[in-house]
């Protein structure tokens, strides 16, 4: 039973997230396999110095009890939140390419994306939506 | 005592500029005006002020400690450099506060990664760098801006992931996140068991940042897909804050081989891409892997002298990429492609000052002396004794002069004054530095580039391999073989990274 | 038959991802470290180590990561706003029973909010997590009274200027140490008596600050998606 | 410890299971599902401060937003392949008589109108896992007893295309692994077609004659049926809408706006 600790886990962790996010077509999926990926990291970070018999890191603590070294969990928190920036902007752009394409199939968007930049050149390529041309280019 | 000032003056005028919107151009002109002052304070004499400093005065091994080394100096220089280039080459056009709010960030995050000496902090850096490069991509909407910064979003956090459990391994055996104390444990015992493993987790989530061809697949789609400032910065900068943590790792782990193999991949690699590629931005784009690779070998170089080459080179290879990007975004508002033969067919239509600019650049770019291509080459030519790595570097040399060649016909006549460049003001901030290299950096750098510039041999040599260039580009335009661009697609990128991570670990753990 | 050799072999190399990093992880022994302990305790004030080290040892670190959070409501917002809403006025459920029950919950879930985000420095919680919760009862309201009442009473509010003026105000916070030559982000503020309440006045303020941004931006996320959700 | 154990060895299960699901709304409230377990796992390492940041971002916050882009209330979800003249791309929009109808239909229903392309093989599948209210895009052939299927707009005629090459005549290896029946894109058919790859496809008329501007001579084209009509399809428990939808097309068809589209997409 010792072999199922964090790091372990963690590591089947990222190898599910990698299976899924090369073999789903469906963008999505891609990002949720996207975010269990760096779930894997966080779960990684937080395991590889705990021992069983660490507490929680607030204080008082009676004497002669270990407490769970606290610089590892400040800097898991930094990386939620930086998991959740990364999720919800790849989602809004996926969202983007949806209603472009009328797809989700990654292999689909991909093709109509090398078609679209070989027969127009780089020129004239169709914006998102059409009105923006006005506001704002750098 | 106020180093981390330089990041935080950039985010908070970035915040500013949404604050107030029609002071978004100004905060631009105050934050670069700081800069300057700033990094002027270096070369003053209360430079004391800029010394090593522990944020929030927290010097035990669990605060995080900002440094500005030479190193770190290089790169804020080169930052300040393209910031006022990049300003100038804006400023005709209407920004949106937004685009100045992300422009703003980038700068900061680039002088804030610079200047940290903590793993952590750099992954967190690393990351606002990588959204912030993400929005800036996608900037226009076009939907292969969109998917391509889509891309690269994705490949670098898979990256990150890996960095992090790097990062995991590295705590859990130094007990600190400092580069200081992992160098004094690594350099205590460096066969611990512990050092391939983390080294090589390290490298390879950096390496998706740092522009190196099995990991950075991202490269070419998002640097070629991003408007045209953008690009300039992408280019010129951003890819490199991947190679300064790479620089900062290398001093403390030991990666010379791995350096080697994955520079000569990268730079062979990058140049055989560039020779087929018939679009201007993105051979630039591919261009720039080439040119990691020439910095990567450099690094794996242990002679005196190689680092502050490398350095010297990463600051040349920025002026003239951006020259040359922002460049081109003119010559593309002018013909609306980007298309080498398109260009040279419509040549008379792009401005004297634009094609001048790329002359320039070209020129630059390929290593003739006097232009700081030359100057920065030529220390690390010098520098490097063994055959593997001169070789690799000559057919560098080789191959950027073969792709640069395509560029030859835009050059010809006829020269009528047609139209107006509006931003050739930027080209004159960054033709300083081509043109006047050798006495910036003596000044930087001190000996380092006395000895190797004035040699008759390297220059005879480095004129020697342009025109060797130009022979495979007439030999190559003969045989038109063009290498399959499928490894560039998402799927084909995420098998590449990780078994370049398989690799980097088998060379660090058996060479 | 081309899905499933790359399925064998994404599978395969995944797999050998992982086995290289288990097989060779050598961890130590953690030794425990109470001289950090007692120092983090000591300098900040805060019973809880990790708000101890997230907002004190590793601000800077902290800093970037709102930054991060920021730069994720802005592109939100920016990339979905050039998107056409929704065709018709997004509805308030008919049930009675999400009403009743929302009218139950709203209370308690700002209740969890505020004491995640003011008591961060004494028990597990902090800004972030209070924030999240706090735009999670907010959410409550838009099925209880509607989506356009709340984005009305709330702009109304200016939450709008709050958005960016409160990262400004945390990085004025963090740089204000250097006016009084201290080094920069250090806290000014004078720690009081450990395990009370205002016994870590910095970083009670940080938290503040930091969960009203999270509240901001995760109530902006959300609108945002509900008002212009893309076609997935 | 033990329940520690369990915790740490269901994780890969519920990631697992749930990322390989068919359904994306499955999928997205798995991973939420992933994320709370993953916060008790953070608490059982004493680390209650990640635990209730992972509950409340990664288990609350992102599956919300997840569910929010992707669910169907207000929304008329339509599945389809492409067909030239009744739903295809032109640029970057989706023009047809399919579209035009139901453009008009949502807009009557006062819902918003979203189309998805997927390939012909999987729209009946789709529909009958309830991840579509309506399938589009050319039906002609019969469709499963649990469907409902809508009133017939246009006439067609269904067509076999079989490349003369890999005919049931030659070798029977040959035919075994180089002959595919068309299931993906259309998209991906025309090029298949065009580079002269051995297929065999059963197509209705607006397809073929859009195909039949490429080189059909090394074809076999056998007529199958002539009396067949395009036609919408609901998904199963769907009657409802069906019923509005023939309403919708009767009132075209009345005012004469079926005739006008017909006339206007298929020159």
């Amino acid at each position: 039973m010792a072999w199922i600790n964090g790091t372990t886990i963690a590591m089947v962790l990222f190898a599910i997230g990698a299976t899924a996010l090369i073999v789903r077509r469906d963008l999505v999926i891609k990002l949720l396999a996207l975010g269990l990926i760096n779930s894997s990291g966080i779960l990684f970070l937080i395991s590889v110095r705990f021992h069983p018999q660490m507490t929680v890191p607030i204080l008082p603590v009676p004497d002669g009890v270990l407490i769970a070294d606290p610089l590892p969990q400040a800097l898991v928190l930094s990386a939620i939140v930086i998991n959740f920036a990364i999720l919800a902007l790849s989602l809004v752009f996926v969202m983007l390419l949806v209603e472009r394409y009328h797809s989700t199939d990654c292999e689909r968007i991909e093709h109509a994306v090398e078609t679209e930049k070989a027969t127009l050149g780089s020129q004239n390529l169709a914006t998102i939506s059409g009105s923006d041309e006005t506001e704002g280019r750098p | 005592m106020i180093l981390a000032l330089l990041p935080l003056i950039h985010i908070f005028l970035g915040m500013a500029a949404i604050a107030w919107k029609a002071c978004a151009r100004a905060t631009l002109i105050i934050a670069l005006l700081a800069d300057i002052g700033l990094v002027a304070l270096y070369f003053s004499p209360v430079s004391h002020v800029l010394s090593a400093t522990a944020a929030g005065g927290w010097t035990e091994a669990i605060g995080i400690r900002l440094m500005l080394d030479s190193l770190a100096l290089d790169f804020l220089l080169l930052t300040v450099l393209l910031e006022a280039a990049v300003l100038i080459y804006l400023w005709r056009q209407r920004l949106h506060p937004t685009f100045v709010l992300l422009l703003q960030f980038l700068i900061g995050a680039v002088m804030a990664l610079v200047l940290s000496q903590d793993l952590f902090n750099i992954y967190v850096i690393l990351e606002l760098l990588t959204l912030v490069s993400f929005l800036l991509v996608a900037y226009d909407r076009r939907t292969f801006q969109i998917w391509a910064s889509l891309k690269y979003l994705i490949l670098a956090s898979i990256g990150m992931s890996i960095f992090l459990i790097g990062v995991a391994i590295v705590y859990a055996n130094v007990g600190s996140l400092g580069f200081a104390e992992i160098g004094v444990v690594v350099a205590d015992n460096p066969q611990a068991g512990w050092i391939p493993l983390a080294a090589a987790l390290l490298t390879a989530g950096v390496a998706v940042k740092a522009g190196i061809l099995i990991f950075s697949l991202w490269l070419p789609d998002a640097h070629s897909a991003a408007p045209a400032a953008i690009s300039a910065f992408l280019s010129a900068l951003v890819i490199k804050m991947g190679v300064v943590v790479l620089i900062r790792l290398a001093h403390v782990f030991p990666l010379g081989p791995t350096l080697k193999i994955l520079g000569t991949i990268t730079g062979i690699g990058g140049a055989i891409y560039a020779m087929s590629s018939r679009d201007l931005k993105r051979m630039l784009a591919f261009h720039t892997l080439s040119q990691i690779g020439y910095l990567l070998i450099g690094m794996s170089v242990p002679e005196y002298g190689a680092e502050s080459g490398v350095l010297a080179y990463a600051m040349a290879h920025g002026s003239f990429k951006a020259l040359l990007f922002l460049a081109a975004g003119a010559a593309y508002d002018v013909v609306g492609s980007t298309d080498i033969g398109h260009l040279i067919l419509e040549r008379h239509r792009i401005p004297l000052r634009t094609r001048s600019a790329l002359l320039l650049g070209t020129l630059a770019i390929v290593g003739l002396p006097p232009f700081d291509g030359y100057i920065a080459k030529a220390p690390l030519l010098a520098a490097t004794h063994d055959w593997t790595s001169q070789i690799v570097l000559i057919l560098l040399g080789i191959g950027t002069a073969a792709s640069f060649a395509k560029l030859i016909p835009l050059f010809k006549g006829p020269y009528r004054r047609v139209g107006n460049d509006p931003a050739w003001e930027s080209y004159v901030v960054l033709a300083l530095p081509i043109i006047l290299f050798l006495p910036i950096e003596r000044a930087l750098f001190g000996t380092a580039f006395t000895l190797p510039v004035m040699s008759w041999f390297l220059a005879v040599e480095s004129i020697v391999i342009v025109a060797v260039g130009w022979l495979v580009y007439r030999i190559h335009r003969r045989l038109r073989v063009r290498p399959s661009e499928r490894l560039f697609r998402l799927e084909p990128a995420i098998f590449a990274l990780m078994i370049g991570f398989i690799a980097i670990y088998l060379v660090l753990r058996f060479l | 038959m081309k899905r499933t050799i790359r399925t064998i072999l994404a599978l395969l190399v995944s797999m050998l991802v992982c086995c290289v990093v288990l097989l060779d992880l050598v961890v130590p022994e953690a030794p425990p470290r109470p001289d950090d302990t007692i120092l983090l305790a000591e300098r900040t004030g805060a019973s809880n180590l990790v708000a101890a080290v997230y907002l004190g040892a590793r601000l800077y670190d902290t800093l970037f990561e709102v930054l991060v959070f920021t730069v994720a409501v802005i592109g939100v917002r920016f990339y979905l706003s050039h998107r056409p809403s929704t065709a018709r006025p997004v509805p308030i459920p008919e049930s009675h029973v999400i009403q009743a029950s929302a009218q139950i919950l709203l209370p308690l879930i700002l209740v969890l909010g505020l004491y995640l985000t003011f008591f961060g420095h004494l028990s597990p919680g902090g800004g972030f997590s209070g924030g999240v919760v706090a735009a999670s009862g907010l959410l409550l309201c838009v099925m209880s009274i509607g989506l356009d009442t709340v984005y009305k009473r709330l702009s109304g509010a200016g939450i709008e200027r709050l958005e960016w003026g409160l990262p400004m105000m945390i990085v004025a916070v963090c740089v204000l140490p250097t006016a009084f030559s201290r080094p920069i982000l250090s806290n000014l503020l004078p720690i009081g008596e450990a395990g009370q309440v205002f016994g870590s006045p910095s970083i009670l303020l940080l938290n503040a600050l930091v969960g009203l941004k999270v509240l901001i931006g995760s109530w902006m996320v959300l609108y945002t998606f509900i008002r212009h959700r893309g076609e997935i | 410890m033990i329940s520690r154990a369990v915790l740490l060895a269901l994780l890969p299960v519920i990631a697992g299971v749930s990322l390989f699901q068919r359904r994306r709304l499955t999928a997205v409230i798995g991973m939420g599902l992933f994320s709370l377990a993953l916060a008790a796992t953070y608490l059982l390492h004493s680390a209650p401060d990640v635990a209730v940041t992972e509950a409340a971002i990664g288990a609350a916050l992102v599956t919300v937003i997840y569910v929010l882009a992707i669910r169907r209330t207000g929304r008329l979800l339509v599945v389809g392949d492409e067909v030239p003249g009744l739903l295809a791309f032109e640029g970057d929009k989706l023009v047809g008589i399919e579209v035009e109808i139901l453009e008009g239909f949502a807009r009557q229903l006062g819902l918003d109108l979203s189309i998805q392309v997927i390939p012909h093989a999987e729209v009946e599948a789709t529909l009958l896992r309830g991840d579509a209210d309506l399938a589009a895009g050319g039906l002609c052939a019969d469709c499963d007893g649990r469907l409902h299927r809508g009133r017939t707009h246009l006439p067609t005629a269904l067509v076999r295309l079989s490349s003369q090459k890999g005919s049931p005549g030659g070798s029977r290896k040959e035919a075994s692994t180089k002959r595919c029946d068309y299931n993906g894109y259309f998209s991906d058919l025309v090029k298949a077609i065009r580079s002269n790859e051995p297929v065999e496809a059963t197509l209705d008329m607006a397809r073929f004659l859009a195909v039949s501007r490429c080189d059909l001579s090394d074809w076999t084209v056998d007529r199958l049926s002539d009396s067949r009509g395009y036609a919408f399809v609901a998904g199963p428990g769907r009657a409802d809408i069906r019923k509005q939808l023939n309403s919708y097309i009767n009132t075209l068809e009345d005012t004469g706006a079926l005739d006008e589209m017909i006339r206007r997409h298929l020159p």
